[in-house]
């Protein structure tokens, strides 16, 4: 099932590309922030004890 | 109960992590549903051909880039009145989200920009608004960065926000004076003139839906990663007191 | 009363330093700071000074405030030595530099620029500024920094002057002033023990 | 109070102190356009207005770092900070002291400099009529955004990013102002606007610039 | 000396070390001379690639006093002059590291700017080549400069003064190559002359400049 | 022999102020050098370490130079304790850095932006600076400004290690450092008198 672009279709699919690649960088630096700064706290409190 | 209990760390960090899934599965949902229905499923418009399906990204990222920058400045209020951590470490995680979108909006509209006008950028006041908003977001965030204290920097960024909102409008309005443009009014008026047809605007409004819980889920996940900083900042701390 | 403290907690870089410091200072009395580097002496002035908010308790000024003098001198490179005194007389609503001067011996060196002065005539004419604020209350940070002996030896008089007007001085510093009438307070015990949990906004209890 | 412009005013006229460097900056960026562009006379008249808002908007903004940046070095601002006066009173003298070490003296020079950019007759006054309603709330919002970076390690680009979107406004009104008068146009409303946003910072923005001073020096 | 380097690299890298900052400031100056200018796309066309070149040049221009002025500040540079390396491969090193950290991004970023100002298909190339060449020596002519004012306080602007004469001859070569390309003409003698400069500039000026710094210490 | 001064007379701001100033330093010696304020430590220091031209005399070092260590640090504030002293130590051709810290008690602050030490303890970071360079002659101009008791014993320490090693070491001090192998040299006679006519350069003469 292929939609039929037309002339406009480096136009679309690029709209689409860029929209997409910036969503998934955006969606995987905040799980890779996150899951790091989870780690770290972790390791933190595993070293500490859950309050110092 | 009222609201403000979620604006303790602990009780935020308990209910959001209840709500997420739910969000987020939502989220996944309606925007691919939306971004399916609208890329395969709509029909060429007669004078835009295929272009036309780009409104489907296009507008929602150019709403949600505003959006956040409304719930900067309200969040960033609360903090300054309330003194909420959560409630500015929530500014904090959304700016990135906005900046996002904001090139999102800015791409999608000079890719669209180069068959429709013969150009990749004109300086319409639409078009310039949002590279003035970029700046905004910029700004913010390098501020951020640049301070050390996170409560001073929160203090900063919220003036920076408050201020930056009132200039914002005011550029806004510069920007009409100094030129008449080339961009498309808002097409969801409820002024039937300008309406786009139906066909159109029911994917639209569900990948607006889409782009709005993405949103959420997104700034939900990053202020917990920025509420678990400030406490593996105060463990730090403590341990190199001890 | 000049000066009240009361169960003061300071902190540096979100972290608390200090704890449950208390003093009093009464009209022409004197209080020198001591403790090792690091300690939290600065911290301290400048949170008494207003320059910073205390964790917790209260600090009691005169109505019209006090004199700080930090690790630095607050001195413009292209103005003179009268430029420099006269300007900070005028921010205090004083006029006549020229006591300050005599008694920082700083009168041969009025019209040089102050970049062109020593380590040690800078410091006496940062000196010299406490003498034009007309305040009674003097926070000083480590005031005789590259000093020699004889300027100390002005500084404490120029102190004790100033204590014999009914003014009050609070102090840190690592060498002896030769103030035999200043009390001596040491802040090893004021050391924040491991803070208790709930300090840092509640960031340390948000997964209790 | 006064013995605070007084000695900004002193300082900025001593060596290395500033005073027209900013100017100089200004000539200087007039003068590198045309070797940039190239020298044909009608394209220069026609962006000569504009160019000449740019630059004096950036020889402004350039300078905007020395407003609290030395003061903090130095030590002064924390003594400034204790000493008995208002912090915003401070805040909006050294904003009077950077906009008459500035703002004015680009106000004057700005008509010479048209002259090198083939600026059209009738553009002469109202550039000038611009500047002067404008400058003013360049050097407030430059001071509010000064405050905003005190306590940064050489803060001056960081400061450039906060404050250019802030001078958009200022700049198009102003840039819009001249050129019409230029053209002949009628200039009743930018100008009017230049006005209101110079009352409108002059009225409040040196209440959050003392209060983001206040927040840094902690 | 690769420690040097390194160091000033991770210096310009850290908070506040003006790394990315130079390369807003020149986002910011093309940004604001369409509102100065006026939104006409035909003006902006014409003029893109001599204010391109200009706004790359006060971007490296702004961050010059850096170069020096810090290390002068907290005393690291009379360490280094009493340090067994030579002060002319301080001076090279440092000129270097300006370079990698202010050019380099800016021809980079240049292209991208020029969608902004609606330059020609055919400009984006030859504007890139130019900055390519030209930008090494803007940062050693720049570094030269530093060097003459660093005892100075606050040199900044006085330090702009100096190095603008300087940079004209570069200016003009590489604007004039920029817009010939753009305009599709020849561009060959333009950016022999910007190679040569820069080539000349690399071999001699570090010299003049450790024996400016010599002079500054004492 | 690590440094001989012969017959030095030094100038700042175009005014000789200190004259025929004669010194040796042998392997293992240390001297102190005495003085009021703005007699010309800083002055004479900086000649030594070759930043400025003497006005006549002349100097000779080791061969590899001196280290010199003067009133500020050369501390970058964003780097941290460890990557500042790495610095030196290459641009010194040393590597290890680990004996250095450790000398200066600042193991435990050695991941701690420098902008976030206290006033002693950035200078501890400049004195560890000395340890890495390898040089054999130290010049130091106030070495223990802002030091606590402790940390003054630190350094006396580390100096005499030095001096053990075969080193030797010039200081500027108003304070006792409590090194008694140091000989003491006051510079107050070797002010300089009145200028000599001819001294600004043959100027004052031109005319006569
Ligand atoms: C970089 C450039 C562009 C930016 C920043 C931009 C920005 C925006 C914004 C903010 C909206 C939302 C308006 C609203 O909901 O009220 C919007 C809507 C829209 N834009 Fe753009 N736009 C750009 C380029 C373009 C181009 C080139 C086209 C097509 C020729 C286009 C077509 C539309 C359409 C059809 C809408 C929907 C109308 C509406 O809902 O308001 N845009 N754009
Ligand atoms: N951002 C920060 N994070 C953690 N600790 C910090 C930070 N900034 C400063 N400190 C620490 O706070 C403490 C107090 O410093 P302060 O300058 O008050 O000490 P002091 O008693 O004046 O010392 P000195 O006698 O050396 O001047 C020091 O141990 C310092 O290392
Ligand atoms: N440009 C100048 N013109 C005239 N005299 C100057 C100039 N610059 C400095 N001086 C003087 O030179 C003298 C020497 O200063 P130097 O810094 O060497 O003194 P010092 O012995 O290190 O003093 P301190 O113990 O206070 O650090 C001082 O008296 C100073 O005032
Ligand atoms: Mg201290
Ligand atoms: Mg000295």
């Amino acid at each position: 099932m292929m939609v039929e672009l037309g002339k406009y279709a480096g136009t679309v699919l690029g709209a689409y590309g860029v929209t997409i690649a910036l969503l998934l960088g955006l969606v995987w630096m905040t799980l890779r922030q996150g899951a790091k700064m989870r780690r770290r706290l972790e390791e933190q409190e595993r070293r500490m004890g859950r309050n110092g | 109960m009222s609201i403000w209990e979620y604006a303790n760390p602990k009780k935020f960090m308990q209910t959001s992590s209840w709500a997420l899934p739910w969000v987020t599965g939502l989220a996944v949902l309606t925007l691919l549903t939306g971004l399916v229905w609208g890329f395969f499923f709509t029909p060429d418009d007669f004078r835009q051909g295929s272009t036309v399906k780009i409104i489907f990204i296009h507008v929602p990222s150019a709403m949600m880039a505003i959006n956040c920058w409304a719930m900067m400045l309200v969040t960033s209020l609360v903090w300054l009145i309330r003194r909420h951590h959560v409630s500015v470490l929530a500014a904090k995680a959304a700016a990135p989200i906005g900046i996002t979108m904001t090139l999102i909006a800015l791409f999608t509209g000079a890719i669209w920009g180069q068959p429709m006008w013969g150009t990749w950028w004109a300086w319409d006041p639409r078009l310039t608004s949002f590279l003035i908003l970029f700046l905004f977001y910029l700004g913010y965030i390098a501020l951020w960065e640049a301070v050390d204290d996170p409560d001073t920097a929160a203090d900063l960024t919220s003036v920076l926000c408050l201020v930056g909102s009132v200039f914002a409008l005011l550029s806004r309005y510069a920007v009409l004076f100094w030129n008449q443009g080339l961009h498309q009014g808002a097409s969801l008026s409820l002024d039937k003139e300008e309406h786009v047809a139906d066909q159109f605007a029911h994917p639209l409004w569900l990948t607006m839906a889409g782009f709005v819980l993405l949103f959420v889920t997104l700034v939900l996940l990053r202020t917990r990663t920025e509420i678990r900083a400030r406490r593996l900042r105060a463990l730090e701390a403590r341990e190199r007191m001890a | 009363m000049m000066l009240s403290v009361q169960d003061l907690a300071v902190s540096r870089g979100g972290i608390t330093i200090l704890d449950a410091v208390s003093l009093t200072l009464q009209p022409g009395e004197a209080l020198v700071l001591r403790g090792p580097n690091g300690i939290g002496k600065t911290t301290l002035l400048r949170t008494v000074a207003g320059l910073q908010l205390p964790v917790s308790g209260r600090v009691e000024l005169p109505p019209e405030g006090a004199a700080y003098s930090g690790h630095a001198d607050g001195l413009k490179a292209t103005l003179t030595v009268a430029e420099n005194l006269t300007f900070w007389a005028r921010i205090y609503g004083q006029r006549d530099i020229a006591p300050a001067l005599k008694a920082m011996n700083l009168e041969t060196l009025a019209d040089r620029d102050a970049q062109n002065l020593s380590a040690g005539q800078k410091r006496r004419l940062g000196l010299a500024r406490l003498l034009v604020t007309g305040r009674g209350l003097w926070l000083l940070d480590e005031p005789t920094v590259s000093l020699d002996a004889a300027s100390v030896a002005l500084f404490a008089e120029a102190v004790r002057a100033h204590l014999k007007r009914g003014g009050a001085a609070l102090m840190a510093t690592h060498i002896d002033l030769g103030l035999e009438e200043a009390t001596i307070l040491d802040l090893a015990p004021f050391r924040a023990k491991t803070p208790a949990p709930g300090q840092g906004g509640g960031f340390d209890e948000a997964f209790a | 109070m006064l013995a605070l412009l007084l000695r900004d005013l002193r300082l900025a006229t001593r060596a290395g102190g500033g005073f027209g460097l900013s100017l100089a900056f200004f000539l200087i960026v007039t003068v590198l356009v045309p070797f940039g562009v190239g020298p044909e006379g009608g394209t220069l008249a026609r962006i000569a207005p504009g160019i000449l808002w740019v630059g004096a908007l950036l020889s402004c903004l350039l300078s905007l770092d020395r407003i609290f940046a030395l003061d903090r070095e130095d030590g002064s601002l924390d003594l400034l900070a204790t000493a008995p006066i208002p912090l915003e009173g401070v805040v909006a003298i050294k904003g009077l002291a950077h906009w008459l070490t500035t703002g004015l003296p680009l106000t004057l020079a700005a008509p010479v400099l048209g002259v090198l950019l083939n600026l059209p007759q009738s553009g002469f006054l109202w550039l000038t009529l611009s500047l002067l309603f404008g400058t003013p709330a360049l050097s407030v919002i430059g001071t509010f955004g000064a405050a905003l970076t005190v306590g940064l390690k050489r803060g001056g680009l960081l400061l450039s990013l906060l404050v250019l979107p802030l001078y958009i406004p200022t700049l198009i009104f102003g840039a819009e102002a001249a050129k019409r008068g230029a053209e002949g146009l009628a200039t009743a409303t930018p100008l009017l606007m230049l006005a209101g946003i110079t009352a409108g910072t002059v009225a409040i923005l040196p209440f959050a610039a003392a209060a983001a001073i206040r927040v840094n020096l902690r």
